[in-house]
């Protein structure tokens, strides 16, 4: 079995705020399957706040577990604060991942990102990612 | 918690009767069988006794038997250890797509040195086909190594017809046909190969034992050079108590095989119909009759490998996956992908094999398992709501 | 009657600490260390402590310990792994005539192949002279490889000197350390080797148990290609009770190495004085005092080492001798005459190993057998009434 | 072990008619230590018979039963006969032996042979000899 931590494995038994939201504010997608993972992340934006955050994923435990955690990281966050959300910081809140994952499945924040800019592109705000 | 184990090709308990074959040769019958003296006569006859039963499972005579500790080590000294003895001879290697890493990974290498390598395709079932091997076939041709089933999808090869084909062009042939062996019936006299690897672990017989069928006609040199055990071919200390287990699995594998196969068989398709019957979005890879009768391969279409194992796995069902995430060197598996199968496909594969400890009881809990695992991935895929979406627009 | 095994190099029961660590692999645990499941946590997690403990005990970091079957296959890796890549810096190897086959043997085919390979000689006690490796070194050079320790004549090489000349040239160093590793103090950093083979069932460890330590900055190739267990260098499904046995062995060695060290010294200067004492025409081969702890080589004049093996087999005493009868290849020790033994005295040669299970209550019956053996052989040998005759004719 | 008939530990174990007899009427010494095995067969011959044989051997067990038994075999045999007696028989004689003792260790026929050739000639006399 994978190296997970317990944290991996709790998100990934149980991950939060799955699903897509209706009409969202911004939506961002990163992965494809040939690599093996895929996130479709949505957000509603509300006082410059994600108000909700959503996503969708194929792939391996890593990424569901991190599509989670980044879910739960951005909630209430100011849009500001959310694009600093790193990927290397989404692995240490999950408690490591293992090596050979930290690459490919690690990429809920830039899923997260994307669809923060696509709600600013929207606004016609052009904002600096802070990946 | 139930505890099911559906992936006996990565690892099964020994079989009881072969544990206790084995454990006399740890302690009281611990000698070495190149011993002058009598501390090695037990274990020399033992070890010739296993050479037998070797033997005898795939009809070749005992001296033709060089005992290896993996599969791996008898594609590499099989290879290697012709190519070496046969130099001269040309540079061209045929073998295929759907190998195992251990005869692909050495080719490669080969390829590096010089040598020319043709990767033969497969169809959609992984098959060979012979009439491409033919025209595959040049002068300097040296070797032909083609497997004798795939491990993976389970596809079992027309070996007979392979091996006519480079017989009657004088280029001597190589099965790797560790996933074969204690699963189908294989007669490498008549077969007329040359070569052949054969790993004990996949037929009840302990880790580390596997052994390379070396035709008597047939020159290869030395992989591990040293002392003179197994007639010179592969030095070192013969692991006796390891041996002893393969020889013992071999002989309960040649005494029941008709019986396993068939077991495993009936088994193996009550397993299948119960899950493609209710377990939507499956697809079996693989040929759907010339194939290992312990050897299942689904694509769960819209998730991924990974995620299905560890939800079975909490579910205390253990299977195995040719997704990328899976893999060590996270690649996806390329036998899939040499089948054709599409990229979301290959990385939603599952692989069951069978083993012994199975039985009917548990297909109901494996397929309801099956089930909620998917459909709980299912809904968080994307893949899936764009399907979803896609039948809508066109509804 | 007493049955004692003075041939523990060949073979010595396990420890049954180390049976009973590997026993529940073989069933419990019986899953595959690559497994994406559950069943393989316990084997990984076994696997990578017996990686420690084996590094442990030569003072290495675990990710430098490659498992390998045996230590033959050890020193295959070590110089054909090496040379494949390094094979654009040199073509010259140095090693010398008293290495085991398993390093000689490979170099006689490395020759044919291209490569010039210079065997240093030893002096009468087997030891290679630093000296005369520094004068060998050419820029040609890629390897210098000399065993640790003989297992036949025990001598010790002067392991430090001999690296520190070939580390000034920049030469990577092999030693095969099968004979030394667990009866010698080896630290495989301090020393600087680049490559270490080890044996475990030399110190109590199952046969089938084995590594190579391949140090951090050397770059060698698989010789054994496939999968990517062990770091790539050496593939093929680990052989997990095997190697927990060997992690086990290692442990308990390296707890108690001084004290092993100690006590086996004691009892083998015990046997040497008991032997020398009371059997006649006895000579001691190897190096007095730099010699492995439980080694002891004797030749005895005027008789042949098989005939006294049998006799002593007789009287359930259990030896090896270095006689070209007793070799499976019918030629007589390679080391012995290297060290310039005269034939009849090579003929003649008796090795005694110790073991952990030998006493020394044991040693009378020894002394009384071997001289009541010799001596009856003696009087049925030519040579010895040769030598009465000239011993006759000079008084 | 070896290989070794019953027959072969037997003659190894209680080998026959060991010694050198003292002013022999024929000698025939083969072999040398470095390939491992010396025999040297000594006889007396009375009325072309060989009424005596003894032998001294430096060798393996093989070595030292063929001696034993070529020594039986002779006894009491006439020159001729004991000139048959070839390597292969005593081999057959003993139960067989190991393929690699057939060569190295099987010389007692022809250290027994010399023996007698020795005599003949001390005897004027020349003889075939049947191996
Ligand atoms: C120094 C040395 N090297 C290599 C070997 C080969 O060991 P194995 O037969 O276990 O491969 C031995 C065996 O005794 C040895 O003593
Ligand atoms: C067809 C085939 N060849 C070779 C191997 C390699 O076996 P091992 O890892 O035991 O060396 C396997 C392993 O499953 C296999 O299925």
């Amino acid at each position: 079995m994978p190296d997970y931590s317990d944290k991996v494995m709790d998100h990934f038994s149980n991950p939060r705020n799955i699903g897509e939201i209706n009409e969202p504010d911004g939506l961002g997608e990163v992965g494809n399957p040939v690599c093996g993972d895929m996130m479709k992340f949505t957000i509603k934006v509300k006082d410059n706040r994600i108000e909700d955050v959503k996503y969708l994923t194929f792939g391996c435990g890593a990424a569901i577990a991190v599509s989670s955690m980044v879910s739960e990281m951005a909630k209430g966050k100011t849009l500001e604060e959310a694009l600093k959300i790193s990927n290397k910081q989404v692995a240490e809140e999950l408690g490591g991942l293992p090596g050979n994952k930290m690459h490919c499945s690690n990429l809920g924040a830039d899923a997260l990102h994307k669809a923060i800019e696509d709600y600013m592109e929207k606004q016609g705000v052009k904002a600096e990612s802070a990946t | 918690m139930k505890k099911i184990n559906l992936d006996n090709a990565a690892a099964s308990p020994l079989e009881p009767a072969v544990l206790e074959a084995m454990l006399p040769f740890f302690t009281e019958h611990f000698g070495n069988p190149s011993s002058g003296h009598e501390l090695g006569n037990v274990p020399r006859k033992a070890l010739e006794e296993a050479r037998a039963s070797v033997a005898r499972l795939i009809n070749a005579e005992p001296r033709e038997i060089i005992f290896t500790a993996s599969a791996s080590e008898a594609n590499n000294l099989a290879i290697k250890g012709l190519i070496a003895a046969n130099r001269v001879k040309g540079n061209h290697i045929i073998s295929s797509v759907v190998e195992h890493f251990s005869v692909l990974n050495q080719l490669k290498t080969l390829e590096k040195e010089g040598f020319a390598v043709t990767l033969l395709p497969v169809d959609q079932y992984g098959l060979v086909n012979p009439e491409q091997l033919d025209q595959a076939i040049t002068d300097k041709t040296i070797l032909v190594s083609i497997q004798a089933a795939n491990p993976e999808i389970g596809t079992i090869q027309p070996l007979d017809d392979l091996v006519k084909v480079a017989e009657s062009k004088g280029v001597p042939f190589h099965t790797d046909a560790a996933a074969a062996v204690g699963w189908t019936h294989l007669d490498a006299k008549k077969t007329g190969v040359a070569l052949l690897s054969l790993a004990g672990d996949q037929f009840g017989g302990p880790k580390g034992s596997a052994a390379l069928y070396v035709s008597k006609k047939t020159r290869i040199r030395p992989l591990i050079e040293g002392g003179i055990q197994e007639r010179g071919l592969r030095a070192g200390t013969e692991n006796v108590p390891i041996l002893v287990g393969l020889g013992m699995a071999a002989k309960l594998a040649a005494e029941t095989l008709a019986e396993r196969v068939k077991k495993s068989s009936i088994l193996r398709d009550q397993l299948k119909e119960s899950l493609i019957n209710n377990v939507p979005y499956l697809h079996l890879n693989g040929h759907p009759e010339q194939r290992l009768p312990h050897n299942l391969n689904f694509s769960v279409e819209f998730v991924e490998g990974e995620a299905l194992l560890l939800r079975l796995n909490m579910a205390g069902i253990y299977v195995s996956s040719g997704s990328s995430c899976t893999s060590q060197a996270l690649k996806s598996s390329h036998v899939l992908s040499a089948i054709g199968l599409p990229p979301e496909l290959a990385q939603g594969s599952l692989l069951f094999t069978l083993g012994r400890q199975n039985s009917a009881d548990e297909i109901p809990y494996i397929t309801d398992q099956l089930n909620s695992v998917a459909d709980l991935l299912r809904k968080m895929s994307p893949l899936y709501h764009q399907y979803l979406k896609e039948v809508q627009n066109n509804a």
